[in-house]
């Protein structure tokens, strides 16, 4: 019996109870049991992830109970590469944090940890239900960062988080209840079974319960129209929280994903594919009104918060293309726009404390004390998001680009997606200017940015150069999640196995 | 402040918290009357910090008549009270009747007060912050006087007997 | 089940749900608050009184021993009851409602110095 | 005789409910709905009781025993809001 | 009963949507409970409304109703008791910190505190 | 192999001076210098055998999906444009150790060079992107080669320091994308749509660039807008799509790196000695700098076109190829015309630069006198002149053999014959010459007038301006789009998620037969109304009733304890929060949220109505049957709880923790207003400890906990369980609060409420982790059923302890809510406000 599935879920805890036991303790205590319990995550990700390298998967039954009346974890290519990438944000984010943002409330590392808790779980469950559960778990953690510190903004931003996703929360339940109303089971791997073989009666309920998951999930994802909360939440946030959140958004992604490729996917039968017809034009439109977001942004947090919305309609069209070789782009499209987001987060941040009073408003200012560094990484940055070769956004867009073929879908996407590349360009070359150029003729009093910080956003925003370095590898391996993905007999299979499993019936025996 | 530790602090309470531990279970084995006990010694423990001014029985037995009288009082009082509030309201005397106080102890005057409020008809408003009057609110009194003296008669004096004397 | 147990049980069932009603029925007639406040203790006392002796003959005499546990709610309201009436006619008196005309004597005390 | 006086005693109780939960809705005062409250927690607690012979159980006994234990806590939290404002000073 | 239960879980929601959408944090958050005891009614009744017996084993005569909807309830329950803490909370730190208890933290055409 | 070093060596370069920035400014130019110079040197080793015709290819697969494959290329156009990377990159070097002042930074330079050595040198060889279209290979190139309409970025650079425009503008960067124009000529020419396009976009390229180019005063802004159109030309030339406009577009990239880049040199120069690159305030330079000047007309006749220098043979060539394009048909003789015209302005700006910075009069209000430059800032431009002279009047001896091999490589096929003689004759193209240089020079005479007409028509827009104005109104109206969706409104965003749910619920249930085929119960029930918190209570009650009426004690439990302590939650928060809240939703408003919450309510009904009339099939089952021997506990519920789904538990204990914990952080160091007044101005009653509360709440202490410890321990065989436990001991806890105050409570609750509630998530967590001593999963449970003499059977179960954790959550969270919301009052500013 392995429980190396698991760690990525009790890890965290432990080390937030850690912490919380220790909540008295020194703050260069609490950074280093933070730091090494997030820097573990990273080799037990790569280890989980060459487990499932080949094509298996990995189940684990917790409590012995098996699926699908227990609840199960499963590990397949989706969820080892989600555990990864929330290892790779996550270690620089805490890096960054780790030199002061961390010290502006109580707490900031075992809040920390639970939010990857909540992550790696969300990840991780094959159970409906323990999803919502959670989706809970790292969404406290998360109204509790973005509040970590004070300040009017982060107030009201978080109000407005908070509540929307307290409404989402019962969306959620909502739909989990018409689900289990139906088929009677909450397994996933189950309820695909259950899902396929609904019958015309029942396949408008249980169209509901999806659509009704897919507004939660919209809302979590931050698709039109559901995403007008997130630049404000985001721009209000500290740096690394902002970055650790740039998979917030992700999470939904991939709810997504794993939902309408398991649950409703095309196998479906009454409800195959039934939320791709709302998703297609959602995510454009997402993807149009991000790119005039951006450009409309008057403060750099607020233009990353934007391309994080960008980003996700970019990622949900590539999905609505409902091919293999699109899902395939958009993985790969995944793991560099929340890398990218996550390092702009936090060269945001270094930039608003080398600009004074200013901060990273978008206006002339006085100049940043390391122009050089900060506007070479900006501008490495600005050139892996806004697609230009050879880094990772131009390979993530060519990728999507080629994966549909020609027709209606084509004009759209290629039209939307290129145009919107051009409105980042002129966005980012106009905020650079601003940030970099156009500055006014003040000596820059603020400190040079300290090692930690610099670490937390060069490792961040390397992932451009080297994603696109070893972009053949890291496609192949999207190549395989997504073909994984659009054959979950395999999932299906791996969890019930060839077990009979027995129902109670409710209801019927009244029947004349 | 808080006051020292000792133990068993309220035998009383400790019999009270085994009968109410059979209770709940609804079962006298030796398993729980044994557990009972347990919980009648170590949860008064915890909990004597929390009640300092705790009353000192005096006279268990008359405590048990005590309860017997306002048994019956209740049931005699609902049964009257029942007619008042069928019957016309009109007719009904309301009034405020403020009661002096005998008792000094803040245990005694809470369960006078309670017992006033139990048997129908009257209802203990406020007490007075200096704990020498009661402000009691009645449904139908034709003599302010009379039922002062019937509280104080039946129900403060054995009060008084049972915690103060 | 014996018939008179049966007939005992029915009639204390009958007895507390009367009370019950006529303390809901104070309190939905009676003209002012403080007059209201008498009719819970209906309620309280012979309402919820009358269903739990029905309810200790009832269970105790089903084979299964003696069932007591009943008389614990009965404890817990005797005990918590005063103190919410009490409460709430403070909080009355504190917000000065209005009384009916006839009522006689001062919803008030002497001040009193602070113990 | 108890399958005729259960049905009797329930409508009684819950024309108590209704009762009270007019008060609820009348007020005038906020005392007068929380004291209706309070008096429709006691009457469900009768109910309970009702119900648990009713359906020859005892499995609601916890139910009502805490509804008798902390049902006051409410009239109690709010009657202190009245008071003071401050229900935890 | 059916409909009854379901008029029911409608009304809550109604009413809770309904002060959701007001602009005060105390109406919202009390829009947000009421809608999360719809939810959770919700939930409870998708294991159907039977004249059966409480899911313990060894009461009553074997014809037991769904435990699995209420495990998942008393989940809700708990879960939804964390949030309303928090957003009370998160509603008082914002009325200190925007001196307003509108939701967008707007000021009170009365002034501060008003 | 040693093809990769020609790109790592600069890349290396660009990394070094910021390393050696503290061994001075001739350390770093060396440095880069040195590397930059091995890798011309690896490329000249290279190059006879690419003059032979060879390609030398070094593959390296990147991403084959795409057909993606770092590749390095090494043929006649790679070595060209690998020529004038690495051969100006080098000058510049050179004169960048002489242009920047002390202060700039040396690694900007190679700052850029980096990227230059990115973008454009990096040979990506898209092989497999041939279904992809044309659409975004010219779009990628056009962008990058400021063609039009995005001509407007490269101007704009100006900021950059004179040798890094040079640098930018001349060789390299710009021309990355007339690199990709030509390096897929051979694939992709030859069709219309190519033509039209390419030639289109080069022909207004073209146009615009040398038109504005004649307008700018700034000197860097003429060579800017010149660069643009050169650019055009070569667009154009490649649009046109004949091999031999593909010769021509290749000789004129060569020609325009080297006279451009010595433009942009003398310009530097000329800003480094005056101060100023102004040419109203410009003039009479050559009594000041002859030698500079000298260089400069030669380059400035080669960008003319004028006859012995190179950009004549070039602009010959693309004169002769306009004249053979013949796409068009009878509107063939446009072209031409337009190729002319642009000529014309070509000459005429050409002259501009000269007789404006070195004739006439002037300079005019310059600080310090010009002189010549340091020796070696001029070597590099000389040795650029050089070779505009050289390949002018020599072609055939110096560039034939790099312009073949390069053009070859271009066209991909054998090139057709031409001659790269200077004299062809009097011929078509020689008129059209001739026309431009006699055109131009009249044009330039008459300046002042264009001039002035050219600011009456474009009052404040010029090209970029244009551009500005178009770039600020598409902010605007992002601005506004932005702010119009964005309200920051809550109500808005709530209201955007209901109408969500609105609509995935109504299309899915539209028109479906909603009622099943199950039968219903008979009524028997309640309703409720009211005021809120009152109203809440109310339906807590009532969800309570509910779940007891369908059979769900624990529920009813739950919710009971879980009302008490969101009552007393609420009654914390309403102190703080105004009594009064203005009116601020209008009917219409109250309408539409009216409307919609009926919609919600109706579609949510719809919804239960439509899985309650239809019968269920579950899983339950299998939790009925194995709860008393799979999880030893006849409490189904209560096993799902805390075995069959205890993970769900573990989570739902962690989230109360993270919220307790989160809101300990949210409410530190708040400070709130306190009124003191309530709603109706009435002062509070002074009474802050009623006497029979204190009175009766302590001696209910033992007896709650008692109680809570029977729920706790009878949980797993009967309602109840740890939850509810460790509720029912919270709430007699906070009554003490209540009853007695925080201090007076705290003082007799020496517990750390954060430690405690985490010691409850520990408990629980390690009970999962102790399976594994067992090998079994985590959350495995175990139970033993114990005899003891006397007293009986006893169960001991894992779960049980895992239920302990869970009441020692909820106990210390709990606590930790409540007791910091009810501590604010301490902390806060009492009567700072008054209603
Ligand atoms: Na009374
Ligand atoms: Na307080």
């Amino acid at each position: 019996m392995t429980h190396t599935i698991i760690l990525p879920v009790l890890l965290p805890l432990l080390t937030a109870l850690v912490l919380m036991f220790g909540s008295q303790r020194s703050l260069a205590w609490k950074r280093g049991v933070s730091l090494a319990a997030t820097a573990a995550l990273l080799p037990l990700g790569l280890l989980l992830l060459q487990q499932v390298y080949s094509g298996a998967y990995g189940v684990y039954v917790l409590g012995d109970w098996v699926a699908p009346f227990g609840i199960v974890l499963v590990l397949d290519r989706l969820s080892a590469l989600m555990l990864v990438l929330t290892a790779l944000l996550s270690l620089p984010a805490l890096l960054y944090a780790s030199h002061g943002d961390d010290n502006t409330g109580p707490n900031f590392h075992a809040l920390f940890q639970f939010q990857l808790m909540g992550l790696n779980g969300a990840f991780l469950t094959g159970d409906l239900f323990n999803l919502f559960v959670f989706f809970e778990v790292l969404l406290i953690a998360s109204y509790a960062l973005l509040l970590h510190g004070a300040g009017p903004a982060r107030s009201r931003a978080g109000l407005h988080y908070v509540i929307l996703n307290l409404v989402g929360s019962g969306l959620f339940l909502l739909a989990v209840g018409t689900l289990y109303g139906i088929t009677g089971t909450l397994n996933m791997a189950d309820l695909a079974v259950r899902v396929a073989a609904a019958g015309p009666a029942d396949a408008p309920l249980l169209r509901a319960a999806g659509l009704l998951l897919l507004v939660v999930f919209a809302l979590k994802a931050a698709l039109l129209p559901l995403y007008f909360w997130l630049p404000r939440a985001y721009s209000a946030a500290s740096a690394p929280v902002a970055a650790l959140f740039a998979i917030m958004t992700k999470v939904g992604v991939y709810s997504i994903v794993r939902v309408y490729s398991l649950i409703f996917g095309a196998q479906a039968g009454l409800l195959a594919d039934a939320a791709l017809a709302w998703l297609w034009p959602l995510a454009l439109a997402t993807l149009v009104l991000g790119a005039l977001g951006a450009l409309a942004a008057r403060e750099l947090r607020t233009l990353i918060a934007y391309l994080v919305v960008v980003s996700v309609g970019t990622l949900l069209a590539g999905f609505a293309l409902n091919n293999s070789a699109a899902l395939a782009a958009s993985l790969y499209y995944l793991l560099h726009s929340t890398l990218m987001a996550g390092g702009l987060f936090l060269l945001a941040g270094l930039i608003r404390t080398q600009r004074g009073a200013e901060g990273d408003q978008l206006h002339p200012a006085a100049p940043v004390s390391q122009p050089a560094l900060l506007g070479s990484l900006f501008f490495l940055a600005a050139v892996a998001v806004v697609g230009m070769p050879p880094l990772s956004g131009f390979i993530g867009k060519l990728l999507l680009l080629s994966s549909v073929t020609p027709g209606t879908q084509w004009i759209w996407l290629w039209a939307i997606v290129l145009g919107s590349g051009l409105l980042a360009l002129i966005t980012l070359s106009r905020a650079g200017s601003q940030l970099f150029w156009n500055t006014l003729d003040i000596t820059p009093v603020a400190p040079r940015a300290d090692r930690l910080r610099l670490a937390g956003v060069v490792l961040l925003l390397a992932s451009a150069p080297l994603l696109s370095l070893f972009a053949e590898p890291v496609h192949r391996y999207t190549q395989a999640t997504a073909a994984q993905l659009y054959a979950p007999a395999g999932y299906i299979h791996a969890v019930l196995g060839e077990r009979d499993i027995p129902r109670l019936t409710i209801g019927l025996e009244e029947l004349p | 402040m808080i006051a020292p530790r000792r133990w068993l602090p309220h035998p009383l309470l400790s019999l009270l918290l085994l009968i109410l531990w059979l209770l709940l279970f609804n079962t006298v084995s030796l398993a729980h009357v044994l557990f009972g006990l347990l919980l009648g010694i170590l949860v008064p423990l915890f909990t004597q910090r929390f009640w300092p001014g705790s009353p000192r029985v005096r006279r268990p037995l008359h405590l048990a008549r005590y309860g017997l009288v306002v048994l019956g009082d209740i049931l005699i009082a609902n049964v009257e009270v029942a007619w008042l509030i069928l019957g016309p309201v009109k007719k009904l005397r309301p009034a405020f009747v403020t009661y002096p106080l005998d008792l000094r102890e803040d245990f005694s005057i809470t369960l006078l007060a309670s017992t006033v409020s139990l048997t129908p008809g009257t209802v203990s408003a406020d007490v007075s912050a200096d704990r020498r009057t009661l402000l009691i609110h009645a449904l139908d009194v034709a003599d302010e006087a009379a039922l002062i003296a019937h509280i104080k008669q039946r129900y403060e004096t054995p009060l008084k007997e049972i915690f103060e004397c | 089940m014996e018939t008179i147990i049966e007939a005992l049980v029915a009639l204390f069932l009958l007895i507390g749900a009367a009370f019950a009603l006529v303390g809901s029925i104070g309190l939905a007639k009676l003209p002012d608050f403080f007059m209201r406040l008498h009719g819970p203790t209906k309620a309280t006392t012979l309402g919820v009184g009358g269903m739990i002796v029905g309810s200790v003959l009832y269970f105790s005499t089903r084979g299964e021993g003696l069932s007591l546990h009943e008389l614990l709610i009965t404890l817990f309201l005797l005990i918590t009851a005063p103190v919410s009436a009490h409460m709430l006619a403070k909080a009355a008196l504190h917000l000065r409602l209005r009384t009916v005309e006839r009522t006689r004597g001062e919803g008030t005390l002497p001040r009193g110095d602070v113990k | 005789m108890l399958a005729m006086a259960i049905p009797i005693a329930f409508t009684l109780m819950s024309l108590a409910l209704l009762l009270n939960l007019w008060r609820v809705v009348r007020g005038p005062d906020l005392p007068d709905r929380i004291l209706a409250l309070d008096t429709l927690y006691i009457n469900s607690i009768a109910l309970l009781v009702l119900f648990g012979i009713h359906l020859d159980t005892m499995i609601y006994f916890e139910v009502a025993l805490l509804i008798a234990m902390m049902g006051f806590v409410g009239t109690v939290a709010v009657a202190k809001y009245l008071l003071r404002g401050d229900i935890i000073e | 009963m059916e409909l009854l239960v379901a008029i029911m879980i409608g009304l809550l929601t109604a009413c809770g949507i309904y002060l959701l959408l007001r602009a005060r944090t105390f109406p919202v958050i009390m829009g947000l409970t009421l809608l999360s005891y719809a939810v959770n009614l919700f939930l409870f009744v998708m294991g159907r409304l039977g004249q059966t017996q409480p899911a313990v084993i060894g009461v009553g005569d074997g014809q037991y109703t769904d435990p699995l909807p209420q495990a998942l309830v008393l989940t809700a329950i708990v879960i939804g008791f964390a949030m309303t803490a928090f957003v009370v909370s998160l509603a008082l730190r914002a009325r200190g910190e925007l001196h307003s208890d509108h939701v967008d933290g707007n000021a009170d055409p009365r002034g501060p505190g008003a | 192999m040693t093809l990769s070093l020609i790109i790592f060596l600069p890349l290396l370069g660009a990394l070094l001076p910021p390393l050696f920035i503290r061994l001075g400014r001739t350390a770093c130019a060396w440095s880069a210098g040195l590397l930059a110079g091995t890798a011309l040197a690896i490329l000249l080793y290279h190059s006879p055998a690419v003059f032979a015709g060879e390609t030398l290819v070094f593959t390296q697969p990147w991403l084959p999906a795409l057909g993606l494959n770092f590749a390095l290329r090494l043929d006649g156009l790679g070595l060209l444009f690998a020529l004038l990377i690495l051969g100006i990159g080098l000058l510049i070097i050179l004169y960048a150790r002489y242009y920047l002042s002390e202060h700039d930074p040396m690694g900007i330079v190679g700052g850029y060079e980096l990227s230059v050595v990115l973008a454009s040198a990096e040979r990506i060889q898209a092989h497999a992107l041939y279904p992809v279209t044309l659409v975004l290979i010219l779009l990628g190139a056009f962008t990058k080669s400021a063609q039009f309409p995005f001509h407007f970025w490269l101007p704009h650079a100006m900021a950059a320091p004179t040798p890094v425009s040079a640098y930018l503008h001349s060789a390299t960067m710009v021309k990355a994308g007339v690199f990709l124009l030509a390096r897929l000529f051979p694939a992709l020419s030859g069709t219309e749509l190519w033509f039209f396009l390419v030639t289109g976009t080069g022909t207004a390229t073209v146009l615009l660039g040398a038109y504005h180019a004649l307008f700018k005063h700034d000197l860097k802004g003429l060579l800017a807008y010149s660069t643009v159109s050169h650019l055009g030309l070569i667009t154009l030339l490649f649009g046109i799509g004949t091999p031999l406009a593909a010769v021509a577009g290749v000789f004129h990239i060569i020609n325009h790196a080297t006279f451009k880049a010595s433009l942009f040199m003398a310009a530097g120069i000329i800003d480094h000695e005056t101060g100023t690159r102004d040419m109203r305030r410009l003039g009479g330079l050559w009594r000041y700098m002859p030698h500079t000047a000298t260089l400069a007309m030669v380059a400035a006749a080669s960008m003319a076109g004028v006859p012995l220098f190179n950009g004549f043979l070039s602009k010959e060539m693309f004169f002769a190829e306009t004249l053979h394009a013949g796409w068009m048909g009878e509107w063939s003789w446009l072209l031409p015309l337009l190729a002319t015209l642009a000529a014309l302005l070509s000459v005429a700006y050409s002259v501009r630069f000269i007789h404006d910075v070195f004739f006439g009069t002037g300079p005019k209000d310059i600080t310090r006198t010009p002189h010549e430059p340091p020796r070696y800032m001029k070597v590099p431009v000389e040795v650029l002149v050089a070779l505009c002279l050289l390949v002018g009047m020599l072609p055939a001896w110096t560039v034939a053999p790099l312009l073949t091999a390069a053009a070859t490589s271009t066209v991909g096929a054998e090139l057709p014959y031409y001659s790269l003689a200077i004299w062809h004759g009097f011929t078509l193209p020689l008129l059209m010459s001739l026309i431009a240089l006699v055109g131009g020079v009249i044009l330039y005479l008459l300046r002042f007038r264009l001039f002035a007409l050219h600011d009456r028509i474009f009052p404040i827009c010029d090209a970029k301006a244009w551009f500005e104005c178009g770039l600020a109104r598409t902010v605007d109206a992002s601005h506004w789009l932005t702010a119009w969706l964005e309200n920051g409104s809550l109500q808005r965003y709530a209201m955007l998620l209901v109408a969500s749910m609105l609509v995935v619920i109504g299309t899915s249930l539209w028109g479906l037969p909603l009622t099943g085929p199950v039968p219903m119960d008979a009524v028997d029930g309640v309703t409720l109304s009211g005021a809120l918190v009152l109203a809440l209570s109310v339906v807590g009650l009532v969800v309570s009733v509910a779940f007891v009426r369908f059979s769900a004690p624990d529920l009813a439990l739950t919710q009971l304890s879980v009302e008490m302590v969101t009552i007393l939650l609420l009654m914390l928060a309403l102190y703080f929060l105004p009594q009064h809240s203005p009116a601020e939703s209008s009917a219409a408003r109250r309408w539409r949220d009216g409307l919609l919450a009926g919609g919600a309510g109706l579609s949510v009904a719809a919804l239960a109505w439509g899985v309650l009339t239809r019968p269920l099939e579950t899983i339950s089952g299998y939790f009925l049957e194995q709860s008393v021997p799979g999880g030893g506990g006849s409490n189904v519920v209560n096993v799902i709880l805390v075995d069959f789904r205890g993970f769900d538990t573990l989570g739902e204990i962690t989230v109360l923790a993270i919220a307790a914990f989160g809101i300990y952080a949210l409410l530190r160091g708040l400070r709130l207003p306190s009124p003191s007044a309530d709603g109706e101005g009435r002062p509070w009653a002074e009474d802050r400890h009623p006497l029979i509360l204190s009175a009766v709440s302590r001696p209910l202490l033992p007896l709650a906990l008692v109680v809570s410890l029977y729920i706790l321990l009878r949980g797993h065989n009967l309602p109840g369980g740890g939850f509810i436990a460790g509720l029912v001991t919270a709430v007699a806890l906070i009554l003490q609060y209540v009853a007695s105050g925080v201090v007076w409570t705290r003082e007799r609750l020496p517990f750390d409420y954060i430690k405690l509630t985490a010691s409850g998530v520990l408990i629980a967590t390690l009970t999962g982790v102790a399976s594994w001593w067992f090998a079994h999963p985590f959350l495995t449970s175990t139970f033993e059923y114990i005899h003891l003499p006397l007293l009986g059977k006893f169960e001991l179960a894992s779960a049980m302890v895992f239920d302990v954790g869970v009441y020692l959550t909820v106990v210390g969270s709990t606590l930790l809510i409540l007791a910091n919301l009810g501590k604010l009052t301490l902390v806060s500013q009492p009567h700072e406000e008054t209603e």
